[in-house]
């Protein structure tokens, strides 16, 4: 039914990309990221987004099917990149080689396809039954009318008394004091971490020492963007344990050596 | 071709809860209306010789398809069960409302309640259990509870609804039911943040 | 006996507007369960050898009588709209992924479709296709077809739906994806570069 050339689902191989790291086709460009020929991490998903879109502007149209399959690879891409950049989630999902990969992409085109063929019966089945009408008229009312005679004790009345009493009760007023307005910066918490890196060593939990929850999750933020400019490296024995921030012990070129 | 039109007229009537004129069915058909007054003659013949289920009457506004009075008791035992299922508490709390306050009107129930009523109160009335007591004097429906209420619940009477004295949170204050629930109500509409 | 019971089914079945299980009508009618069966059936076939315009159908688990499909072009006439409007296929992958795999969650359905699931399941769950139907263990609506999915389909239960095996991509289809996933940079190498 499909034939490896000239149909909308293929148009996908025209899409022509100008990367940092790569320059050609869009397939060529998947099959060097499963075989681990370009590494996944360096390659910007959000351009070749953008140069999708510019293509289609280019083509002035939008083809369905081409566009869903491009959404299923590039939504597989994004998964397989943040599981790349959180190491030690899934420390095995890390492992996988280029053929499992690709099989794992495979089992996404092959049930995106499955599900639109499925689609397509439905649409018609739904077709099909469009000749058939059903009465919408209520039944007249009189033979709606419920025989008293017939009713018997279902409900138990305190449950309307419960409802009364509930309704009764006067809410405590909402106490707002607690919210104030945040005011850390990232820069102040960051000059709090170069102060305490200079004096050597230091525990998170000391830097964020009687801080509150605001002022932590800025100090983290501060503390990830030092460790990106590479003035600092942290080490954590467990998970959720103290974590230890020191100066990295060498930097060689701007490249980073984790001291241990 | 005449089949096709009996089959046709049949399939119409049994689709419109209205009578229908039979210059109506000429226009979807597109018989002429003569043909279709006898169409209609012999469905109602085909209904009667038959002893079908169904009967076609024609009334002020039309012709219009109706159960046979014989299928009566059937019908009503297949229609008028009370339908009984467990109260949401959106319909134990408008339910208590029209129970103790009755007569109360829609916007006092949603006021009580710091919600629309409007679902709740329509499927009590569906279900017999509230039905309309006139309007207030401000043009709002009201309700009150039904006998069918009472059967369900188990009570002689009103007089017999369930002390709220166990269930109320502030015993103590002294005032009427319906302004204190008016003021808790009130409450906890201010209390929900505004959008 | 057995007319009375054919004819009372009748007036039953055009007095409900959702289908009715034959125990129901049993129950209705006083009559046992198996002369039930055989009266819906002796009606069934009343209708389909008569060539009336109505059709009794078995959808949902229950019986429900509708027009039959010959007379759709009058009765478009008459009552001026399309009885269903169609699915959009966004629409319709997300109710066949949600028909076949339920109860399953909206993220699940993302992940299937490779895009947002959202608007498409907005409108089928106000079309009341589909509704919900708990929680996942990750505090994720999860959702599942609903009896007017089965009537709208003019299925009478989910064992009607085809093997989901029945849609699997042609091994030619599937040869090719794995080809373009696996092959395409050295097939392009070697031919002509361009569109």
């Amino acid at each position: 039914m499909r034939t490896p050339d000239a149909n909308a689902g293929m148009r996908l191989v025209d899409l022509e990309l100008d990367l940092d790291v790569f320059a050609g086709p869009f397939d060529l460009l998947l099959t060097l990221i499963l075989r681990e020929e370009i590494d996944l991490l360096e390659v910007d998903l959000a351009e070749i987004v953008i140069a999708y879109i510019d293509h289609l502007e280019r083509r002035g149209e939008l083809e369905l099917e081409a566009a869903t399959e491009f959404l299923v690879l590039i939504a597989a891409l994004l998964e397989l990149k943040s599981r790349l950049l959180l190491p030690g989630v899934e420390p095995e999902m890390i492992e996988l080689d280029p053929g499992e990969a690709a099989e794992e992409l495979l089992v996404r085109l092959l049930d995106a396809h499955r599900y639109r063929a499925t689609a397509a019966y439905l649409q018609g089945r739904l077709a099909s039954q469009s000749g058939h009408r059903f009465r919408s008229a209520p039944p007249p009312a009189a033979l709606r009318r419920a025989v008293l005679p017939d009713a018997t004790a279902v409900y138990d009345p305190a449950m309307l008394a419960a409802a009364i009493g509930g309704l009764l009760r006067i809410p405590e007023p909402v106490d707002v004091r607690h919210i104030t307005v945040p005011k850390v910066t990232v820069a102040e918490r960051l000059a709090h971490l170069r102060a305490l890196l200079r004096r050597g060593g230091f525990s998170f939990d000391e830097a964020v020492a009687r801080a509150d929850r605001v002022t932590v999750a800025v100090t983290l933020f501060a503390l990830l963007e030092l460790h990106k400019r590479g003035e600092a490296t942290w080490t954590q024995d467990e998970p959720f344990g103290d974590i230890l921030i020191e100066r990295p012990a060498t930097v060689q070129a701007g490249r980073l050596t984790v001291a241990r | 071709m005449s089949q096709d039109l009996e089959q046709t007229l049949e399939a119409l009537l049994f689709l419109s809860s209205e009578p229908v004129h039979a210059a109506v069915f000429a226009e979807a058909t597109g018989a002429e209306l003569h043909e279709v007054v006898t169409g209609l003659e012999r469905l109602r013949e085909h209904y009667e010789f038959e002893r079908r289920g169904l009967v076609l009457r024609e009334l002020a506004g039309g012709y219009a398809l109706s159960t046979h009075p014989d299928t009566e008791p059937a019908a009503r035992r297949l229609l008028a069960r009370p339908r009984t299922p467990p109260l949401t508490p959106a319909q134990a709390e408008t339910l208590a409302i029209v129970a103790y306050l009755q007569p109360v009107s829609r916007p006092e129930i949603a006021r009580i309640r710091g919600v629309n009523a409007e679902s709740a109160a329509s499927t009590l009335l569906e279900r017999e259990m509230i039905e309309e007591a006139g309007r207030s004097q401000f043009g709002a429906v009201l309700y009150r509870t039904t006998d069918l209420f009472l059967k369900l619940f188990g009570l002689g009477s009103l007089q017999e609804l369930p002390d709220i004295a166990t269930f109320d949170p502030a015993p103590e204050v002294e005032a009427e039911l319906r302004e204190r629930l008016l003021r808790a109500g009130e409450a906890r509409a201010s209390a929900i943040p505004g959008p």
